[in-house]
């Protein structure tokens, strides 16, 4: 926010409506939250479904639950732990003016989000290869399988995938948004723009990131770990 | 809130810096907690896995919004806001949830 | 006065059951009580509009911030009210919606855009039936494709009919008479076309119809009208071809035997063609008709009716 | 970069590029001004159709297909597009910077971005257009969305860019609110028309996300048939419902409590006087709020949700009733001893009070849940909607237009034909909507191509009184637009309002104030 009308005001520049940099830095902080409060709901809705149709069909969701692999998605947790260690210690580097370090920080972060899309798609296409797939087209052809599942009086097994695919989708739109974002800061990173005065786009797209992480830490038991 | 907006900026003007060892330390935690769930998924305690997990989850989300999102050391507006989004939250699985546990004629047909 | 309100100036539909005069009664009294507010608000708003208009350009005029007292009362006094109305609606609708025990059971089945009507003994009907007057009837209602509502405006009452599972309604007519049903919830292209009679008659009357296979003695021509009068009518006029055509599907009138202009070509209207028409609705679509309003209507009637309807439909001119 | 003598934000730079590309809340506000009011003519078109329709029984102008398609863009577009955006995201944003003394909003880029999420997401909508066309409902209920037409993904995934619109004006409004007061300006020194902003905000930000999510599932339900609301493959259309309401509930109050704000300016202006009990408005208007959250459920009284989920419903709804009760009193109670002047905008506040209270006690009617169920999905539940949102919500817009049409454009409107707009209106109005509440009384289900004969002379009087409303708001239109060429140049205070936005120039500058203004007491001190 701080190219067009800006006030000189020391080193950094802030917009003409604030105050000072502080003041803008706060109200930047401000409306991330509120951001962050707009995700919490969004993805909520989908976690009361969630919910919801666990408990009507307890059975459906334990067999689904089977063909998520907990060792993939284990690694995965982990990884985006590290990241969100990665991206709270860019900032906190920026904090102590060590660019360097903070820089280091980010191309981490970065890196792991790719990871963490690399097992994402081999868990994908491993899924899609044995026709796991959403609600409709559920095209899974094993007739022992299906036989018990029959026994057992399941016969919408593609809903356990179609909340596979929708809740890890969306995530995973979010975590691609979120790269984007810290290839940003890379950038402006290099150029110098942050230092211990200001450092608010990295404070922001901070708090962003570890949110997604948020709401994989709950993804990961709900999807992987209810076998 | 008696002076507007110029409240706003004499309480953070030097932003608080959390010590290196305790990020250290939270991620370790995360780890802990990670592997732990995941060594209680191994185990079957019935009904409770389910509880367990989210109770593990929970946890570690209540970590990760201490001392990587700063709540801790931050304004408290910060988690009255992010507080605000869960009640709704909350709200709306309430009610959903009424409604599926109350219904009395519920027969499905498939 | 609440009955007097109730039954000559609110425009209800004539109470056709015990639970609709309940339900007119509180009617009733939300009347006068929203009237009166009404009144209050609106006459006070006239009132000091009139008597406090503005009379010079810097008059003044007293400084009143608030007063405790008046905005306890009112919102105190209407909390009342509220909760009043809430506990008597909340008794009328448990009246409406507690099904009773020992009751006429009729399946229900929507379909777009008809109803049909299904009795223990297997008797069926499409877009009327009949119930006997004092009876308690319970209707199973479930629908094919989308949600549709089973209205009756006369008992003041309503069920969404939601597809994947039953929903319960019930009502006990007190007088004999012929009654409305409406679909209320939107299902498309037919949906205000979607209609019902009930008819009430007397326990002997109801008896006799029941017993009675309503094709008997009938020639498949006749047959064909009634199903026509039950499933077809809302779509389907009778009139020629060159007649304007004022319904969704193609009319009916002198078509047999002639060529259709389909979409991708022509086709002979014959027994073989309506055959299809009927069951596979979206094989051949009549130029300027949509694809896909239609549903098949296998499975919904007999080898009986369709001949019958085909019979019909050569009958029309 | 203050301005310089003589220049305000409409001169300071011109050409259409500087418009779409400004970052002042005021001109954004304009641009608003122009969508809104473009999309209120094209459903606006669609009302008329749907009533010359329904003047006779039996086809008039067109099919049932056609039919349905114009009543679901005339819903979708005058919900999504006119109501929703109309006065946070046009009055709001050109005012609500002003009355909190500040330059502009919190985020001014993101206020330009919403614009053109909302301009992005109805071009979306539009074009599904040709693609079938969309004949929902502006429900979406499934199953029947997921199985009709194509045009409905695009329709779906216009309004879900278009809850985008609405989020990010919420979103700044509320750190606006939070950051940019002046100082001096403590919370209870706030209009009611920044509460009431406010509080809307809080709706948009906290309800709208279901929105999206809803609408993407529904998408997916489309796209790839996931089932989670499709009854054939295990799902549960009345939980679609419950998610749809859980959003389209608050956004009836987020169209209906801006308008509320308005309105406390219009009364307490016009009467000259200080509003009566301005802390209980101002937390009404936050009680509405959170209250609206809890009620959903009254859309659904005969859905198939279970009877005790209704009976509970039922009870919160009445709880909404106390605080719109205290604000109409309190209304009311204003003029009292006050010095009420019939300006334009002070006729469409009086409009609003009056079809308001009958909206207001009609819609306590529709909340007893064991009347609701006759009228469910009737006529009457028309004619209260549009009480509430054209006879409150277009009925605020309008005042509130020719309240701050001085401020926003320096210029006066014609008072004479600004008054005759407001009695076409208001007559026209009650003309259309009033029957309508006899017909539902009737019995005649909503959203119907055609009714028996018994509901057809009503019906005429209806469609006559549509065409009466749709006059005077083309002469209202006229007003403005005579009023932005011809009109009579304005003071900087015509109305001797007392809030902020009224001690800078008439248009005020580009950043709004000259001298960083300093509040010392509350908005209406009129002594």
């Amino acid at each position: 926010m701080s190219t067009v009308n800006s006030v000189a005001h020391g080193k950094h520049h802030h917009a003409h409506h604030y105050d000072s940099a502080e003041h803008q830095y706060l109200a930047a902080k401000f409306g991330t939250w509120v951001f962050l409060c707009t995700e919490i709901l969004m993805f909520g809705g989908l976690f009361v479904g969630y919910i919801i149709y666990h408990q009507k069909f307890p059975q459906m969701f334990h067999e689904g639950s089977k063909f998520c692999d907990w060792r993939l998605g284990g690694t995965n947790t982990l990884v985006l732990i590290f990241s969100s260690l990665t991206m709270a210690l860019s900032i906190y580097y920026a904090q102590l003016n060590q660019k360097k370090k903070s820089l280091a920080s980010l191309y981490i972060t970065l890196i792991c989000g790719f990871i963490f899309l690399g097992i994402k798609y081999i868990e994908y296409t491993h899924k899609f290869h044995e026709g796991l797939f959403p609600g409709r087209f559920f095209a899974f052809d094993n007739p022992e399988e299906m036989a018990r599942w029959k026994a057992m009086g399941i016969n919408n097994m593609g809903m356990f995938f179609s909340f596979y695919f929708v809740m890890t989708g969306i995530h995973a739109s979010h975590v691609i948004a979120g790269m984007g974002l810290i290839t940003w800061l890379i950038i402006r990173t290099h150029r110098g723009d942050f230092d211990s005065d200001y450092y608010t786009p990295l404070e922001c797209v901070g708090l962003f990131w570890h949110l997604v992480d948020l709401i994989w830490i709950y993804l990961f038991p709900l999807l992987y770990l209810i076998s | 809130m008696a002076h507007g907006q110029h409240d706003n900026h004499e309480d953070a003007q030097h932003h608080h810096i959390i010590p290196f060892n305790i990020y250290i330390k939270v991620f370790s935690a995360l780890m802990c907690l990670t592997i732990l769930t995941v060594f209680a998924a191994q185990i079957n305690f019935g009904a409770w896995n389910t509880v367990i997990a989210m109770l593990i989850a929970s946890i570690k989300a209540g970590l990760v919004l201490s001392f990587f999102m700063h709540l801790k050391y931050d304004q408290k507006i910060y988690a009255v806001i992010f507080g605000t989004g869960l009640f709704f939250l909350l709200v709306l699985f309430f009610f959903c949830n009424l409604d599926l546990m109350t219904r009395l004629n519920v027969d499905g047909i498939i | 006065m609440l009955s007097t309100v109730s039954t000559s100036s609110h425009f209800m539909p004539p109470q056709g059951s015990e639970v609709a005069a309940g339900v007119d009664t509180l009617y009733g009294f939300l009347l006068i009580a929203s009237f009166i507010s009404c009144v209050l608000v609106i006459g006070g708003l006239i009132y000091f509009a009139v008597k406090y208009r503005r009379t010079s350009p810097d008059q003044k005029t007293p400084y009143i911030s608030h007063s405790t007292t008046l905005e306890f009362l009112w919102s105190f006094i209407p909390f009342v009210i509220f909760m009043i109305v809430f506990v008597w609606g909340w008794w009328v609708y448990m009246q409406i919606r507690t099904m009773p025990t020992d009751a006429l059971e009729i399946a229900v089945q929507g379909q777009k855009w008809s109803w049909t009507f299904t009795y223990k003994n297997g008797r069926t009907s499409g877009s009327e039936f009949y119930v006997p007057v004092g009876q308690d009837v319970r209707l199973v209602m479930n629908s094919v494709d989308v949600i549709h509502s089973f209205y009756i405006p006369a008992f003041r009452t309503k069920q969404d009919v939601v597809p994947g599972r039953y929903s319960n309604e019930w009502f006990r007519a007190e007088k004999e008479g012929d009654y409305q049903v409406f679909c209320a919830e939107y299902c498309g292209d037919g949906h205000s076309a979607m209609m019902a009679k009930i008819h009430v008659v007397s326990r002997e009357k109801f008896e006799d119809w029941l017993a009675n296979d309503p094709y008997k003695g009938l020639a498949p021509a006749a047959v064909g009208q009634k199903v026509y009068a039950g499933r077809c009518i809302a779509c389907h006029d009778t009139q020629p071809r060159s007649q304007k055509n004022t319904k969704l599907g193609p009319n009916w009138g002198g078509i047999f035997g002639s060529t259709e202009t389909i979409e991708g070509g022509t086709a002979k209207v014959d027994e073989n063609y309506l055959r299809e028409s009927i069951l596979d609705p979206n094989a051949k679509i009549v130029k300027g008709f949509p694809m896909g309003v239609m549903p098949t209507q296998a499975g919904q009637l007999s080898e009986a009716e369709i001949s019958g309807v085909i019979e019909y439909i050569k009958s029309l001119k | 970069m203050s301005s310089a003598p003589g220049k305000n934000y409409i001169n300071e730079k011109s050409g259409l590029w500087s418009w779409l590309t400004t970052l002042d809340h005021k001109r954004i506000g304009i641009l608003y001004m122009i969508a809104v009011m473009t999309f209120f003519a094209i459903g606006g078109t669609f009302a008329m159709l749907i009533r010359t329709e329904l003047f006779k029984v039996g086809p008039t102008i067109m099919t049932a297909h056609q039919y349905n398609q114009v009543m679901t863009f005339h819903g979708a577009i005058m919900v999504f597009m006119v109501i929703i955006p109309g006065i946070p995201a046009f009055l709001g944003n050109f005012i609500l910077p002003m009355q909190l003394g500040a330059k502009d909003v919190a985020f001014p880029r993101v206020n330009l971005l919403s614009w053109y999420c909302l301009i992005i997401g109805a071009s979306i909508a539009f074009f599904s257009l040709f693609y079938n066309g969309v004949d929902t409902g502006w429900t979406f209920y499934t199953p029947y969305s997921i199985t009709t037409q194509n045009g409905t993904i695009l329709m779906v995934l216009g309004a879900f860019v278009i809850g985008f619109s609405s989020i990010l004006t919420g979103l700044n409004f509320i750190v606006t609110t939070h950051k940019l007061r002046a100082p001096g300006m403590s919370f209870w020194r706030m209009p009611l028309f920044v509460w009431a902003l406010y509080s809307t905000a809080l709706l948009q930000v906290l309800a709208t996300p279901v929105l999206a999510i809803t609408l993407l599932l529904l998408s997916a339900e489309r796209l790839l048939g996931v089932g989670i609301f499709d009854p054939k493959l295990g799902g549960d259309p009345v939980l679609f419902q419950h998610f749809f309401w859980f959003y389209s509930h608050p956004a009836v109050y987020i169209m209906i409590l801006p308008a509320m704000g308005v309105v406390s300016e219009l009364i307490t202006t016009f009467s000259h006087k200080t509003i009566f009990g301005y802390k209980a408005i101002a937390l009404s208007s936050v009680g509405i709020a959170a209250v609206s959250f809890f009620v959903w459920g009254h859309h659904m009284f005969v859905s198939g949700q279970s009877e005790i989920a209704g009976i509970l419903f039922s009870f919160i709804t009445m709880l909404v009733g106390v605080p719109t009760a205290i604000k109409v009193f309190n209304w009311t109670a204003t003029l009292y001893k006050g010095s009420i002047s019939f300006d334009s905008p002070m006729l469409f506040a009086l409009g609003f009070l009056f079809l308001f209270t009958i909206g207001g006690v009609t819609g306590i009617i529709l909340a007893v849940i064991g009347v609701d169920v006759h009228f469910h999905d009737t006529y009457f539940v028309v004619a209260h909607f549009h009480y509430v949102m054209v006879g409150g919500t277009l009925m605020a817009i309008m005042g509130g237009i020719y309240y701050w049409f001085p401020k926003m454009f320096g210029r006066m409107v014609n008072e004479f034909w600004a008054r005759i707009s407001f009695v076409l209106i208001f007559v026209g109005f009650n003309v259309t909507f009033f029957p309508q509440f006899i017909l539902g009384a009737m019995g005649m289900p909503r959203r119907y191509f055609d009714y028996l004969p018994a509901y057809e002379p009503l019906n005429r009087i209806s469609s006559i009184g549509a065409w009466t409303i749709g006059t005077g708001f083309l002469v209202g239109l006229a007003v403005i637009i005579h009023g932005l060429t011809k009109g009579e140049i304005a003071g900087d205070n015509p109305w001797g309002a007392k809030t902020l936005e009224w001690t800078t120039s008439s248009p005020p500058p580009h950043e709004n104030f000259l001298v960083q203004p300093v509040v010392t007491a509350g908005p209406y001190e009129y002594r």
